[in-house]
């Protein structure tokens, strides 16, 4: 394993981050102001104007009664997922170099499922009447259906957000108390609270190991579930080339895909702006690119195997459906998804790409642009070409549509970036853990292993 | 509260106010915005909010004449349905029947009279008032005809029957003017000339589909827009799976597949306007295979002498196999019937293809005979003589109005301007007629030109009745009535001219104050001539009881004589080869115009049901396309959306491409009834009107538009312009949705004739809600003054028959 | 040194208290407004009291509400029908010259609608009444009302929770009140 | 006199030494005070149990059987039959019991985590901010002057860079 | 606690595969494809009848027709041997409803009539019951329907007007269904008689090629029809047990 930097000490690591945390730019401020105002004007004015006019506002007709809020729902659902998911399986392998970035990667699945939540909100018809979908006693002594697979998503989804902010919030409650320290005013009242007086004890320490570990071991299986779930909402219809038991693998293997590349574009933004050259290295890059290239083997070989079967069932429906996906309307978008996730990636088989960082951002975003790809194909394709021929149509995305799916990336930007003025983006002491501790020149995990 | 000190104290009270406030805005924002409840200040008697009630009516929509069921609530229409009780409809209706209701209810109806105000065609129209208008119209008839031009007044309706067409007779006989036309694009003109020639009847007789077990059909799309769609659907139903182990066989020959054609176990394309001499070559070869054993074989072999098999063939493209194969099918499958229509019956050779069909029925005797053709008798009411106006006819107005003949036009429920092709020049005609007055309840293309407009009532708001034809081979008539007041400052076309006549002084002639009297007068006659009833002991019963049925007429068919076809007729039979305006070499393709399933002739293009109701065939809404072969496409170079110069002799007008995989090579179609340029804002700017490129070309025996006659050209302008359609793929691609079944397969007719019992007894509520249907016996509406509920009278004087 | 987050909790005691004060605030806006404004009892055009009519004169509400028994809807009597009494009775009251005024000018009484349920709620009268449920039992006791009042919320609970203790067959299929 | 004695060290091997010898010499309330989580602390002050296990067990049990409870119950609340399955079903509703449990599992072990890690803290504790940095404290709470003697030399001799007292109310001497 | 006595109690009626209680009626359509002309009529009753939307030119153009009722067309064949079968298509009300499986809110299930309910005002709008249901049936309100005045006076007093956002489909004609049995009882009848309810679309029909009733009636006009070799479902692979069932269309010239 590649050596850190020896010369950080534990001293400047809280400088480091403090600073990353207190001192505040204006570029920092003109760049919130500008994905505010991007959120203000793409995504809750068209929003705005879509309530009032109805969801005719989007591009949306009678086959394809889905579109693109609700790809973009199953795309930041799967950006989430390589968050909170990939860092406790970090965790629990002991894997060294997961210490410097799993902050924000967490952070990415907390904001990616908030900004999801909201498209479920933009797709839904109604949205004023969504608390319908959440089980309360009412005086209309009605209850959610909790047979249909979109109950399972808002408990998959919630339960999910729950776990995923304690997560952080855990992780976190140490570097709170440094923080806390090194405050002043409203920040250091903000931090007392959030840091609950954690002081370090060996008790502290040894309690919160514990209760982290239980976590990352609930948050798994969760995670896992949580994106077959999102696929068992296309799987468990009887939709030609949706109804698949592929799809759950299929969508979990997406998630983790996607969300990997959006870890090495956080990645590469937090290392240049915040400053973090120290603790985000090369070293984070090449295993992610390691983990990227597997991952989209995995999913080319899926995607493959969907094709195949769809081509030997022989099936009016399933291979008209397939046609379509391939050659109709949208094959090209098809083809740039393929070129995005299944042939660009190979790329990452040298090292020398894989260490490189500006090549590793353009494929991390190419590969989320071919994700994003294939979440429009699953709803847009499918949809268009059902059962009865005389009622297949096009499916075309509106203004309104584009607009909000632009807002979309403005508000998580958003929220992202009022995250790294109140979260140490990377964590204080698990980069502690990694450097030699002060008196011996040896990091614990070497001197224990 | 320890140490709330003044700022904080203050702070706290703004909390507490502001909470507040946002409360009772909370709780004021819950609350249920002002409903009222306005009751009538003096309800019509009986009348109960909340429960529906019917009232019988007769249909206007198109000339066919089904009996209606309304269905209103708190004295608003609901929604319109076939009475069941009436013999033509049987309680079933069609779509373009059904949107009466926006006839009624639509937003652009005219509301009050209008006068012109800006110069003709400019629609600038001032409002005034009925009394203004009544005095100065009926005081310009007065003067013209105490000074003896009162053959200058002409008045031009729609398809009128029954009373109101008696009455008009009778005012336009008062002016002293013959210039009283009736117009309706889609009147079966040749239809009437060739059964005189053959039956020596002007009259259409009655076509028993229902009974009969074969049905040769001519171009008649008789399920869509052909004489009584509805009717001859029931009948096709029953022929088809009411009969068990007897299903009906129905053969189609028509160039471009109609909604009937699609219906047809066989689709046959003769050539356009050869299908006279196809059915003279089935008729051929009947007579050679012995079919025809009547006394007068002579002359009919001598007759069909010159359509020899090969000879057909030649002409009509159909393949002498078949013409055999449907001749002996033909004769084989009794009782049969051969029938024609539409675009045959509309060419330059309509009477005599048509004869050519009536010829094929007496070969196999099908005359009065069940399941045949049956003669109607003569309508118990109405004028004798149909006024029914041809091109011809037409022209000739024109021409009057040219030589200022035509000092007043009235135009009543007719659209000559949008129905008549451009070339006849009437619209330009219309200019040198000194005033136009328009009855019509529409601003349509004709009103457009009028000076006055005296706005009539549509027909769910007057008082009228009917003799329905082709009827169904007894005697029937309907009584209608307003089942809603009127909407607006409007008239029923009766009382308008009632009012006129007795203004003009003419009260003596026109002793009834309203047209509700002067049906009940005319009505004491109808009643005096049946057969006397004991359980209807006066008028007055007898009156409430039509009215409250909504019909009257005999129960059953007088049995046909034999009949015999004049010697000379048989002679004269034969069918000529079409002719055609414009050289085959310069307009390569025929084209083959076609009433709209919803649109009918243009008339239902103000109705959004209308528009908005997929065409049967494409699927296409709110919009004109013209209909290519596949192959004629692929030749042009033209696909789906190609927008192509269809020019005629005439004129030319755009359309864009629908491949169309049912129609002849060269013939290329046109559905009629978009391309308005007034008539409400559901009407306007969608598609074109063919009928502007249409050659004025007449039938020559009737005078009659022979609209199927007009051969075009087809320039792709290059432009493009996406249909709209509610269909996709329109291949099933192996899906098995529409199952097909062997002919071998049993008849659904297990409980056929309950169905059709159920059919006919028992419409949709009503039964269900009878009780209370029965509560609302004497509930008048809000609207016409007796009108009378719908109710299951014992007594009502007519029963449907099933024959 | 130490530490513990009740310094922190102690400086934020008074936006605690801002916030708390508010909600209280919120509450007693509320209900305040529910209270002393209630929607729920309108002022009619014409101060009918139900009082008068149904408590003191004892009519039984069928008499006047007759469509309550054979249609959806109950109604409220035509101008017509008030004369029918009042042609003779209490003429000379103020309240019943006003209606007279309204019956010779045949012009209707805009009456408020008290008890209105939203438009995708299909509530029939005739089969409530032939159930032999009184009038009282949803619009409350209205003959000690002189302003009529909305007494239960006919909210869907409240018919539900009827339709259960009735035993109403498939009473609670929610295609029996939405359509 | 009860009061505190902290020792500060540069580094943890120092201060788990330091803690070991404490450790030996009888003193039984020790805390070692960290920036990172130490290993080898249960070799030196003994083996720690914790209850978070229980919560999560339970917790996970508890969630497992209202998820259920709450589809099956509500499902038998107010009938709606849909698709020709039974009212309960099985297979959808163990989602939602799976979701439950894990939802219940997570919320028991945080709550299980503050417990037993006595957060948050409302009585003021000791604490050292040097040691959020850089520095290894030691602290030992002593019942005696002489046993605060005795503490404070282990720690000199284990090489603390600071020895102090801290009173029990906070605030280093 | 009584609640859960019952809950245990009744338990076994849960679990029951299909409905915790048998239907009172079976109300299912037959659709005689022989008869059927592909008129359109029962399109314009339908429309008429259940206030369904005028939308207009331009939403067609995108897609959003929204009649109950359509007539599905296709091809067969090539000239001169072309064949146009149509196929009146509406919902098919099944037993097996993947559209009801699927609401989260339970705006959609199945009542004790057979009847695949849509509840418009329980709707949140996520659509995934048109996505799930195979016959593509279910219309969304994209929008807020106007009605240019007086078009308005038409519309229908027993059928609410659906908002924006909500999903809407063919009800059977569920109000005259209600009104039907209300009927029955104030007769003092138990059940409807054979042929007192009749949907728009049935009721118009002219060439009787619908029928409608009660299956459970074994003398009913459609469980007789429901006896013919002809009688078929569409798309009878998927197992969605419809209550529409089709009589095949009849050609005379197929071997």
């Amino acid at each position: 394993m590649q050596r850190r930097h020896e010369d950080i000490k534990f001293a400047d690591v809280n400088n480091d981050i403090v600073r990353s945390l207190v001192e505040t730019g204006p570029r920092y401020y003109v760049t919130l102001a500008i994905a505010v105002l991007i959120t203000l004007a793409c995504f809750f004015f068209p929003w705005f104007y879509q309530l009032y006019y109805g969801i005719g506002a989007a591009g949306m007709n009678h086959p394809t009664v889905w579109g693109t809020y609700l790809a973009s729902f199953i795309f930041w659902i799967g950006l989430s997922h390589s968050g909170t998911l990939l860092s406790c399986v970090l965790h629990i392998t002991n894997s060294e170099w997961r210490k410097a970035m799993y902050r924000s990667a967490e952070a990415m699945t907390l904001f990616s499922l908030m900004v999801a939540a909201m498209m479920v909100m933009v797709h839904v018809g109604r949205p004023w009447f969504i608390h319908w979908a959440l089980p309360y006693p009412n005086q209309m002594e009605l209850w959610p259906n909790f047979r249909s697979p979109l109950m399972f998503d808002v408990m998959a989804i919630t339960t999910y957000l729950t776990g995923s902010s304690i997560f952080i919030y855990m992780g976190s409650i140490p570097d709170f108390a440094a923080v806390r320290d090194r405050t002043t005013g409203w920040r250091h009242h903000m931090y007392v609270l959030l840091s609950l007086g954690w002081r370090g004890t060996d008790t502290e320490w040894h309690r919160l190991g514990w209760a982290y570990t239980f976590l990352a071991v609930l948050i798994i299986p969760l995670a896992v579930s949580v994106h077959s779930i999102v696929s068992w909402d296309f799987a468990m219809s009887i939709v030609p080339s949706l109804h698949q038991t592929i799809f759950a693998p299929y969508f979990v293997v997406g998630a983790i895909y996607s969300g990997t590349a959006g870890i090495v574009t956080v990645m590469f933004v937090l290392r240049k702006y915040m400053n973090f050259e120290h603790y985000i290295t090369k070293v984070h890059f090449d295993n992610l690119g390691k983990l990227l290239l597997a991952l989209s083997l995995i999913w080319t070989y899926i995607n493959v195997v969907e094709v195949f079967t769809g081509w030997y069932s022989n099936d009016s429906a399933e291979l008209e459906s397939l046609r379509y996906k391939l050659f109709g309307f949208y094959a090209p978008l098809y083809w740039e998804m393929i070129l995005f996730c299944a042939v660009a990636p190979l790329l990452l088989i040298s090292k020398r790409f894989r260490t490189s960082f500006v090549p590793m951002l353009i494929l991390s975003i190419a590969i989320n642009i071919g994700m994003y790809t294939e979440r429009f194909l699953i709803v847009g394709t499918s949809l268009s070409r059902q059962y009865l021929p005389d009622s297949w149509g096009v499916y075309v995305p509106s203004l309104v549509e584009i607009s909000i799916l632009v807002g979309s990336i403005a508000m998580f930007c958003t929220l992202f970036l009022i995250f790294v003025k109140i979260f140490p983006s990377v964590s204080i002491y698990e980069v502690k853990e990694t450097l030699p501790a002060p008196d011996e020149g040896k990091t614990q995990w070497q001197a224990t292993h | 509260m320890p140490n709330v000190d003044r700022r904080n104290f203050l702070k706290l009270v703004g909390a507490g106010g502001v909470g507040a406030g946002a409360g009772f805005m909370l709780s004021e924002s819950r609350k249920h915005p002002v409903e009222h409840l306005v009751p009538y200040p003096v309800p019509p008697e009986e009348f109960s909010p909340g429960i529906a009630t019917w009232y019988n009516s007769v249909c206007s929509m198109c000339s066919a004449g089904c009996g209606i069921s309304v269905r209103t609530r708190e004295g608003r229409a609901k929604k319109i349905e076939g009475n069941p009780a009436h013999p033509v409809s049987q309680g079933r209706l069609c779509a373009l029947g059904q949107s009466g209701l926006q006839a009624l209810y639509n937003p652009d109806r005219i509301t009050g009279p209008l006068v012109r105000a800006g110069r003709r065609g400019e629609i600038e129209f001032d409002p005034t008032t009925w009394e203004e208008s009544f005095a100065e119209l009926a005081n310009q008839l007065e003067l013209m005809r105490t000074a003896g031009r009162g053959g200058g007044v002409a008045l031009l309706t729609g398809g009128v029957r029954g009373h109101l067409a008696s009455l008009l007779e009778l005012f336009m006989g008062w002016l002293g003017s013959d210039q009283l036309l009736h117009y309706d694009f889609n009147h079966p003109a040749t239809l009437y000339a060739a059964n005189e020639r053959f039956f020596g009847e002007s009259n259409l007789p009655y076509y028993d589909i229902e009974n009969s077990r074969y049905v040769l059909s001519f171009g008649a799309d008789f399920i869509g827009h052909w004489l009584s769609p509805v009717h001859h659907g029931l009948g096709f139903g029953r022929s088809r799976q009411a009969r068990d182990g007897d299903r009906g066989r129905f053969v189609q020959i028509e160039p471009r597949m109609s909604l009937t054609g699609a219906a047809a176990d066989e689709w046959i394309a003769a050539n356009p306007g050869t299908e006279g001499v196809l059915a003279l070559g089935i008729a051929r070869r009947i007579v050679d295979q012995g079919g025809y054993q009547g006394t007068d074989l002579d002359a009919w072999q001598a007759a069909l002498d010159g359509y020899a098999p090969d000879a057909v063939a030649e002409q009509t493209g159909v393949l002498p196999d078949t013409v055999a194969r449907l001749a002996d099918s033909f004769a084989e499958t009794q009782p049969g019937l051969a029938i024609g229509g539409g675009a045959p019956a509309n060419h330059s050779n309509g009477v005599d293809a048509l004869v050519a069909v009536n010829a094929l029925n007496h070969l196999v005797g099908n005359i009065g005979v069940e399941g045949g053709v049956i003669f109607n008798p003569p309508p118990a009411f109405g004028p004798e003589a149909s006024r029914h106006a041809s091109l011809a006819r037409m022209l000739e107005l024109a021409e009057d109005a040219r030589a200022g003949r035509i000092e007043l036009l009235i135009v009543s429920n007719t659209n000559p301007v949008f129905n008549l092709p451009e070339a006849s020049g009437f619209a330009e005609a219309l200019a040198d007629i000194p005033q136009i007055v328009s009855l019509s309840s529409f601003l349509d293309e004709t009103t457009a030109h009028a000076d006055l407009v005296l706005p009539s009532n549509t027909y769910l708001e007057s008082w009228g009745d009917d003799t329905p034809s082709p009827g169904v081979g007894f005697r029937v008539g309907a009584v209608s009535q307003p089942v809603v007041e009127p909407l607006y400052d409007t008239r029923a076309t009766g009382d308008i001219v009632l009012e006129l006549a007795h203004r003009m002084g003419l009260d003596l002639a026109f002793p009834w104050p309203n047209m509700e009297e002067y049906l009940k007068y005319s009505w004491r006659e109808v009643w005096s001539n049946g057969t006397p009833d004991p359980s209807i002991p006066d008028f007055d019963t007898f009156w409430t009881s039509v009215v409250r049925a909504g019909v009257w007429g005999d129960e059953t068919r007088a049995p046909g004589g034999e009949f015999v076809p004049d010697a000379g007729v048989v002679e004269g039979i034969g069918v000529g080869a079409p002719e055609f305006a414009g050289a085959e070499g310069e307009f390569p393709y025929a084209l083959h115009p076609y009433l709209s399933n919803g649109l009918h002739d243009g008339r239902g293009a103000n109705l959004p049901w209308m528009q908005e109701l997929p065409d049967a065939l494409t699927g296409v809404v709110y919009g004109t396309w013209i209909e290519l072969n596949p192959e004629t496409a692929d030749e042009l170079g033209l696909s789906d959306g190609d927008v192509v110069a269809i020019e005629s002799p005439a004129g030319a007008i755009e359309a864009p491409v629908l491949v169309y995989p049912a129609i002849m090579p060269g013939v290329v179609a046109m559905p009629i009834g978009q391309g308005h340029e007034e008539y409400g804002r559901y009407a306007e700017e969608h598609g074109v009107n063919p009928i502007n490129v249409l050659a004025a070309e007449t039938e020559p025996a009737t005078g009659a538009l022979a609209w199927a006659a007009t051969r075009v050209r087809l320039v792709p302008t290059g432009g493009r312009a996406d249909l709209v359609r509610v269909s996709g793929e329109a291949r099933e691609l192996g899906r098995e949705i529409v199952q097909i079944a062997d002919a071998g397969t049993p008849a659904a007719a297990v409980n056929a004739p309950a169905v059709a019992a159920a059919g006919a007894g028992a419409p949709g509520v009503r039964l269900a809600s009878g009780a209370r249907a029965a509560a609302g016996i004497d509930a008048p509406t809000a609207g016409a003054e007796a009108a009378t509920a719908n109710t299951r009278l014992n007594s009502i004087p007519i029963t449907v028959v099933n024959t | 040194m130490g530490v513990s987050i009740v310094p922190t909790l102690r400086v934020l005691k008074p936006v605690g208290m801002i916030a708390g004060v508010g909600f209280v605030g919120l509450l007693v806006g509320y209900f305040a407004n529910a209270a002393f404004f209630p929607g729920t009892t309108p002022v009619q055009p014409i101060e009918f009291s139900h009082t008068v009519h149904a408590g003191d004169y004892e009519i039984p509400c069928l008499y006047c509400h007759t469509q309550a028994r054979r249609s959806p809807s109950a109604g409220v009597p035509s101008v017509n029908k008030c004369m029918g009494c009042h042609a003779i009775v209490a003429t000379d009251s103020p309240l019943i010259r006003e209606v007279a005024r309204h019956y010779e000018n045949d012009e209707p009484i805009p009456w408020i609608k008290v008890h209105d349920l939203p438009d995708f709620v299909h509530f029939p009268h005739n089969r409530h009444v032939a159930a032999g449920l009184e009038c009282q039992e949803c619009h409350g006791p209205v003959e000690t009302m002189d302003r009529v009042t909305r007494m239960a919320p006919n909210e869907m609970g409240q018919c539900l929770t009827c339709h259960k203790d009735m035993e109403v067959e498939h009473g609670i299929d929610c295609l029996t009140c939405h359509k | 006199m009860a009061s505190n004695a902290l020792g500060l060290f540069g580094g943890p091997t120092a201060a788990l030494a330091a803690a070991g010898k404490l450790k030996g010499a009888g003193f039984e309330s020790l805390d070692l005070i960290s920036p990172i989580p130490l290993h080898g602390v249960e070799e030196v002050l003994g083996k720690k149990t914790s209850v978070i296990k229980r919560f999560t067990f339970f917790g996970a049990i508890i969630g497992g059987l209202s998820g259920f409870v709450l589809a099956a119950g509500t499902a038998a609340l107010y009938l709606h039959p849909t698709g020709g399955r039974p009212i309960i079903t099985f297979p959808p509703f163990l989602i939602i019991t799976y979701e439950m449990t894990i939802l219940f599992g997570i919320l028991a072990t945080v709550l299980g985590f503050l417990i037993s890690a006595r957060l948050p803290v409302l009585r003021e504790r000791i604490y050292v901010p040097e040691s959020a940095v850089d520095k290894f404290a030691v602290t030992v709470a002593c019942e005696a002057d002489e046993d605060f003697k005795r503490a404070t030399e282990i720690l000199r001799e284990a090489g603390a860079e600071e020895v102090s007292e801290i009173a029990p109310g906070g605030g280093r001497r | 606690m009584s609640l859960i006595d019952d809950f245990l109690a009744r338990w076994h009626e849960y679990r029951r595969p299909g409905y915790y209680e048998e239907f009172d009626y079976h109300w299912t359509m037959t659709v005689d494809l022989d008869r059927c002309t592909g008129c359109e009529a029962c399109v314009t009753a339908c429309q008429a009848e259940n206030n369904t939307p005028i939308v207009g030119e331009d939403a067609i153009a995108r897609g959003r027709h929204m009649q109950w009722m359509r007539i599905e067309r296709y091809w067969e064949g090539e000239y001169p041997d072309v064949k146009l079968r149509a196929i009146p298509m509406f919902c098919q009300h099944c037993d097996a409803a993947p559209c009801e499986t699927v609401c989260p809110v339970s705006a959609t299930y199945h009542n004790q009539d057979g009847l695949n309910a849509q509840i418009y005002n329980r709707c949140i709008g996520t659509r995934s019951c048109a996505v799930y249901c195979p016959y593509e049936v279910r219309y969304f309100n994209y929008n807020n329907h106007h009605w240019d005045e007086p078009l308005d006076q038409q519309l229908n007093p027993d059928v609410s007007v659906r908002e924006k956002g909500v999903m809407e489909k063919c009800t059977f004609c569920i109000q005259r269904i209600r009104q039907a049995k209300d009927a029955a009882k104030d007769d003092g009848r138990r059940r409807v008689q054979d042929g007192e309810v009749q949907p728009a679309c049935v009721q118009t029909c002219p060439t009787e090629a619908l029928v409608f009733g009660d299956r459970k009636d074994p003398d009913s006009a459609v469980s007789q029809m429901l006896g013919n070799e002809r009688a078929y479902t569409v798309l009878e692979e998927l197992n969605t047990d419809p209550s529409v069932v089709y009589l095949k269309k009849v050609d005379a010239d197929a071997a």
